[in-house]
């Protein structure tokens, strides 16, 4: 190949650069090492992890069985070593794939359009903030307290050099829900969003419909979050927002430490133009079969560069076929059925439980920890290879000595019983 | 003569829902060990749903068969050569999926107690140190989920510096070679974008750029090798013009694999730069995503990361939150663990001779490729190619047909094409990145159908224009989808009432 | 109207050996953390090789490629409807792959302690009792690789029991209709075979077999359902007649996918069975293997098991080879254990419930094909099918096309072809068995490509003779691979002398 | 459907059925679980086995790494739920790795053709033993006393009712190869095989050349035995044997309790048509391609019945593809390199312990237990988390005392240094 190319040493085709620029040393890396050795070592730090713990962490990231076939998928080849279909002729198998994933998003949202993924819901988030800012020419945007703390530090950092305060409005200290009076007194004329997520990060379902007719009376579009997927089963879709920005990581995600997740945005079809990231439209080809490619493109950087919706390029499509995959194992009845599991499973515990807030929750809940720091009975359960649940303390001083609990179809009896015994409740009940 | 490919039966599938019949399916869910709650009951009626109108009802082999099906209209790496320029589409080594499966990785909480994660978060600070020995910086965040995200990322700290500093100043500048997430994230940090024009060298042009540097320039975004593959040979110029005037210089990291091994931008200049993990080190591309988009920083840029930091304390790692400077989090948690995962593994299969070694194979493939079509298409510019080399389609254009027909014709040669149509300051360009992990074999059979279809555009351009020829979905009309999108599946009669939209389509431009 | 396929574009591949280039690689071992031994000193000049002449050199992802490029050449069940008769060809669920690869599992050594493999013991303990619930039978063991091994243990068992009674006999009976395997392994254990003629029903001729019973007959071996999908309703006559002449009744309980949950051997006067637990029990095929061929026999067979044999002792498993009267091992270790491991898992998923329910739809299935395409084709006998039906190419034979021809016309239909010329009571056997877990969907493409077929056969029989045209390998001349056989890769210079050999071709069976 | 064939019900297609035949009852087995109970459940059984524990057995299941693209190729549907390739224009994928297992087989033993593969060496060997008898129309076999004892069990009991009588012949006490004067002795013009094993069950390489002389004088046929395969990486191939059979065990095919593993028979071309098995040949397309498919099928039960060279028909067929990802992995220098390490394990282990056998070995090795029992040594490696060689005494009552140690490229010094220790051998030598 040097000869066919006309030089000496492939160190040759480096001569362009100056040399002051060069690195002459040797990085200073270990030797490159065998395949048995990079098992070891990973497997050492997997074993520094939580293996063999039961937990009732969830709080954006949840405890959800994995079913085997999506490995099965995602691992082939085709899906896992391909990318982003610009040549839709040999691209249909994920092309495909997206169209499903984007209409599933709709159909359990009540949207009519989704893209083919985001990063995450957090990032999806401020996205959404920034979509409902370009559709009504407003710039300014208030969410909900109840919004995943770590959601609304990524919107505000998104948001504050774009000229986009960001206001914070309370939930009600009794039901848990948003307070919907000091909703209607933060808004004005020029907000652009109110931001609102159900289940909340207490775990509560929202009034969707309820927040929807507070913001579009004064002219501002509502934003729904969702972190846990497996409620949009059960509950009341959101049909009633705008724009609805989540995290599909309980659809076979793993929680694989916080990522690679898959955010998603979904909206109404008047404002598709104003969504950021990739989308799949369905189309033909040269003989009329039918056939998908990616469309809408004057909408994205690669086109529109500094006037694009988003700089969004890369995605995590991947991790959206996984919950592609995952809706079609389920199914129509399989969500519901897991939805209700879930149901179940939370209010078995929580029903021994001194519970913070009153209105209706999926699958996580608040409970005071009986005038003990959440922080002891976590440590009591840690002795018995339990992780309980999120102390809130650090995120909502008022909250302190509290904590949040999950419970999935995952969780045993057994381990709930060991919760409910650490909180010192009666366990007979 | 197409060497590379027959043809052969492939099978056809209709969509999930299509498929679909009332009652299949495809799971079984444990026995309930606890008493099974009323949902109506536990939350409500006006907060319980009906059922999911045309959500999918399919049995586990429905499900299968559908993937597998799918995927054989797909082409991949695993099946052959993927020269998307830009894009970095190396081999991915399969042990990485294998290592980020291990449990006590996969199956971590993010919140879940520090003394339990002490392996996932050594995994993190191992990653930090081999990117910043790698780039020669000084520290570095992994919290960003891609490329653009890095950008955003860099430009936040650039501007957080800068405002500390007094003046968060106005614009960034932004070569006209530059991939658009430039741009694009320029705005999205609340600054303008003034453009650089290249030179005839396919190079920032020193002296206009010396004319655009001012109090008001925030940064430079330079990619380096840049978009038309070339070596920016005046960076440390480059680099003395922007910090004179008190700006910073941004590095687009994405074509690092050029130069892992060989030079260090912390070397020349860079004060704050991404990679692309999922280029540069391989972390699979998986159909769009994920990746990750590691930023790395000089001293002086440290304290704005992205909270939360690592840090060392009493002999384990904790999480530090105490960062009074810091931009604030750019997402939830603390990135794309399972990608960091790979990239590491990957970096430690190779170590420093093999990441250097895969730099020198890189661009002796380019400039293999470079070398054997150069006869048939026109370079974009005559300066060295590192990893990528970049051609107009000028000569073929002559005869009708444009980089896009060629892309095309490619796929019945049995390639994936090339990127098409950027860098925009080409003219019909035609962007080929082999990457390191391509033996000879492949390359030449490339360069035979490159060659191959030149002489087509010569002698029969009509097969070059109606292209492709032998896959399962012939020429897929991308204008008809954007005139009037049709982006969810609906049952038959109601998709009938879609609303026409009018909207310009887009370029031809493909990739990266 | 073919409407299940297209064709696309699929890669082309050389051998391994022809990829191969000198130097190149796709392993890394560890460093040796011990001192390096020289071959020839350690083993002394005469032991050691010198290279291995045309040993493939090729690098990962050439090696990842080439297999994945192989890969798409093949038809599977994770593609369609795969209805080769008599092999039960039903979805294989991915979780069963899951469970054998855990690591206590997967990386069990034989040998270990007995203490360390309770978990191995238990799940081959489980196995058994569930099979002996399954047949009705007394026992089982695990042993034999693969249905035809089993056959040849079940004949072993029953040689030595006979043998224990004074006199092993000389010959086993075998229906006409019977799978090759039988006679074979009559053979195989010494034995004669007398083959016995089926009536007009397609079933065993009651009387035949009376007149053909005799001191000398050790047993029949009845196939129940038979190969052509039929129940043999006399089979307690059958019994019967055998042992009132102390003759034993062993059954290929290959078809067993007919009878779970509806009927038990046990309970008709089966001595002793194999079952494929690849076939009914799902563990795949894996392009021919493995599987395992579980034996389960009466009271008065189970001394006579090979050895060794699990025992409950002290609250643990053990291994006992304190069988006196065992008939030996018929392989080493314990069987295929991970093949035992997916039956388990395939059991456990099903339940009593789930696994009776296969049953009636893999007959359901059966049926509905039967019934679709019984208008064009003949049908071999009149008697009810169970789990597959089998037709005469009688009809078509007419128009100068055989069973061969329809099938590869089938393949451009987007379908694998029904088991072909086999049974060999019938004229051109169609052998179809759908298995369970196929849709209606599916059956119903089938049953219109296979009408489609017969039409053809009317209309224009060439492009049926001359099928299959839509493959990247047309119709495979597999005469002259018999006539001049050349079973492995040879530079070329060495290919050209291969020498020829004058060898019948086989005949066009194909399956199972 | 039930319509269409004109039924009620299901069951009336089971009328033929008659009724003392059929089962009423329900089967005695649990209801139908999920795959997470499944998980379950086998990872229980998993965790009561030697996970984290080092090993020193071999004695025919070795411990070798797998690369992980083994499992990435045999996990692909169209490889793992395919069948036997009766139909070649949708089956060249298998077909052709066949072809390329043979050819990989043939190069390693210096054969001219190999069949596709055999259940396992155990019962490959047997079949070997059928074939020589068929061949020479002989029938008495010779087999060594160091082939592998279960081996030589399997061989007694597929033998014996076929008027083939097996007898043993010695090894040498002091080298631990055959003893040729034994063999000479015993062999007669009646004696259709010879049978030894090299590597042999105590590891020493045989001289399969003089083997062969031996055999071949008295007109018998010399079959060579394999369980190691990696060591045909390194020691002189059998290139005088008549027909080999052997284990891929080695080639990435994980231990498994016993299987399933691939055997293979190779032979020398005069006498392809006596081979047992399936067997995969060159031919040519309609269109004048390369092909390949299924050949010499007249050896076959499915063709030629009570008159087949086997009733052998479902094969190993995926394990052997797992043999033959492992060999192109490996390559001719890797699969070289690879038995160098093995060999260099063992040699470091051996020159700390009292060897009982002279003659050059490959990775595993006798050792005598310095007057204690093997099984006590063994109890305290246990106790480090050790499980030590295998007691030969049950085996061979006079090794009694002594036991087989196998080192691999995965055996670690720590632990090898361990084995030392337990034995009482100065570790500092
Ligand atoms: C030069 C360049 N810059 C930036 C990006 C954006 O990176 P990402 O797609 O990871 O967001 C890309 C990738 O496509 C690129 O090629
Ligand atoms: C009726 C029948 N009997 C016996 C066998 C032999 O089983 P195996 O292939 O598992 O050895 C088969 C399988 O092909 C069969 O169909």
């Amino acid at each position: 190949m040097l000869d066919a190319i006309g030089v000496q040493a492939i160190e040759d085709l480096f001569r362009q650069l100056p040399p002051e620029v060069r690195f002459h040393g040797a990085l200073n890396l270990p030797a490159g090492k065998s395949e048995y050795e990079i098992v070891d070592y990973f497997r050492a730090r997997g074993a520094e992890g939580a293996n063999g713990y039961a937990s009732f962490l969830g709080a954006g990231v949840y405890n959800h069985y994995r079913p085997v076939l999506v490995d099965t998928v995602v691992s082939r080849g085709e899906f896992l070593t391909s990318y982003t279909p610009y040549q839709a002729e040999i691209s249909q198998g994920i092309l495909t794939s997206i169209f499903e994933f984007q209409t599933m998003v709709c159909q359990l949202t009540g949207m009519d359009a989704a893209n083919a993924s985001m990063y995450d819901g957090s990032t999806a988030t401020p996205e959404a903030a920034m979509m409902a800012a370009r559709i009504t020419g407003r710039d300014r945007v208030l969410v909900a307290r109840s919004v995943h703390p770590e959601y609304r530090e990524v919107l505000r950092t998104y948001t504050q050099h774009q000229g986009i305060p960001v206001e914070e409005f309370a939930y009600d200290p009794g039901s848990g829900r948003i307070d919907a009076d000091d909703l209607q007194r933060r808004l004005d004329d020029n907000t652009a969003a109110v931001i609102v997520q159900s289940p909340n990060f207490f775990g509560i379902v929202e009034n969707i419909r309820e927040a929807a007719a507070i913001a579009h009376k004064k002219g501002a579009l509502l934003v729904d979050v969702f972190t846990e997927a497996v409620a949009l089963g059960l509950i009341e879709p959101p049909s009633d927002a705008d724009i609805v920005a989540g995290e599909l990581q309980s659809f076979a995600i793993s929680p694989s430490y916080g990522g690679p997740f898959a955010g998603v945005i979904a909206t109404k079809q008047t404002y598709i133009r104003q969504m950021p990231g990739r989308l799949v439209g369905q189309t033909k080809d040269a003989q009329g079969n039918r056939a998908f490619c990616l469309t809408l493109a004057t909408r994205e950087q690669h086109i529109r560069r500094e006037k694009a919706t988003s700089n969004i390029c890369t995605n995590q499509a991947l991790i959206a076929l996984m919950a592609t995959v995952f809706m079609a194992v389920y199914g129509k009845e399989g969500l519901r059925e897991l939805a209700v599991q879930n149901l179940s499973k939370a209010r078995y515990l929580a029903n021994r439980l001194p519970l913070r807030f009153r209105a209706p929750f999926f699958n996580e809940f608040v409970v005071s920890a009986n005038g003990r720091s959440p922080e002891e009975i976590n440590a009591t359960l840690l002795g018995r290879k339990i992780i309980g649940g999120l102390p809130l303390g650090r995120y909502y001083p008022e909250l302190d000595g509290c904590m949040l609990l999950c419970c999935t179809e995952m969780s045993k009896r057994e381990h709930m019983d060991a919760v409910a015994d650490a909180f010192g409740a009666d366990s007979s009940k | 003569m197409i060497r590379k490919v027959r043809t052969h039966i492939n099978q056809n599938e209709p969509l999930l829902f299509e498929r679909s019949s009332p009652g299949k399916k495809g799971y079984q869910l444990p026995e309930l060990d606890v008493p099974a709650v009323d949902p109506v009951d536990a939350l409500g009626p006006e907060n319980t749903r009906d059922e999911i109108p045309g959500f999918p009802e399919v049995s586990e082999v429905d499900v299968i068969r559908h993937f597998t099906r799918l995927s054989t209209w797909n082409y991949a790496i695993d099946l052959g050569l993927y020269p998307l320029g830009s894009c970095t589409m190396k081999y991915n080594p399969r042990i990485n999926e294998v290592v980020a499966r291990i449990e006590g990785l996969a199956w971590a909480h993010p919140y879940q107690p520090e003394a339990l994660s002490q392996g996932a978060m050594e995994i993190i600070a191992a990653l930090e140190a081999a990117l910043a020995e790698i780039t020669g910086m000084h520290a570095v965040t992994l919290q960003p989920a891609a490329g653009a995200h890095g950008e955003l990322t860099g430009i936040l700290l650039t501007r957080a510096l800068l405002a500390s500093r007094g003046n968060p100043r106005k614009k960034i500048l932004v070569p006209d070679s530059a991939h658009g997430t430039n741009p694009a994230t320029a705005t999205m940090a609340g600054y303008s974008v003034e453009n650089i024009k290249s030179n005839d060298r396919g190079m920032i042009d020193v002296e206009s750029l010396r004319r655009a540097v001012n109090e008001d320039v925030a940064a430079l975004m330079v990619t380096n090798p840049n978009t038309v593959g070339v070596f920016e040979e005046e960076i440390t110029r480059i680099a003395a013009i922007l910090h004179e005037k008190g700006a910073l210089v941004y590095m687009d990291g994405a074509n690092m694999n050029a130069l892992v091994g060989v030079a260090r931008p912390g070397d020349f200049g860079v004060d704050v730069m991404h990679l692309n993990l999922h280029k540069t080190f391989s972390t699979p591309h998986g159909g769009g995503g994920p990746g990750s988009g590691a930023v790395a920083v000089t001293r002086e840029l440290e304290p704005f990361l992205p909270a939360p930091r690592l840090k060392r304390a009493g002999g384990s790692w904790t999480w530090n939150y105490d960062l009074p400077q810091t931009i604030g989090r750019v997402r939830a948690y603390y990135g794309n663990f399972g990608v960091l995962v790979r990239a590491l593994a990957y970096i430690m299969a190779h170590g420093a001779e093999g990441l250097r070694k895969a730099t020198l194979d890189a661009v002796l493939n380019a400039n293999y490729i470079r070398k054997l079509i150069e006869p048939y298409y026109q370079i974009a510019y005559d300066a060295p190619s590192m990893h990528e080399c970049v051609f107009s389609d000028d000569r073929q254009a002559a005869r009708g047909v444009r980089t896009g027909d060629i892309a095309k014709r490619l796929i019945d040669y049995g390639f994936h094409p090339y990127t098409v149509s950027f860098p925009l300051i080409v003219r019909g360009a035609l962007m080929i990145e082999p990457t390191e992990t391509e033996g000879k074999q492949e390359l030449d059979l490339f360069c035979d159908a490159l060659i191959s279809i030149a002489r087509e555009v010569e002698e029969n351009p009509e097969i070059v224009l109606k292209a492709p020829h032998s896959t399962r979905t012939s020429r897929v009309d991308e204008v008809t989808a954007a005139r009037k999108p049709i982006v969810r599946w609906k049952p038959e009669s109601e998709a009938a009432q879609a609303p026409a939209e009018a909207i310009t389509p887009a370029t031809e431009r493909a990739g990266p």
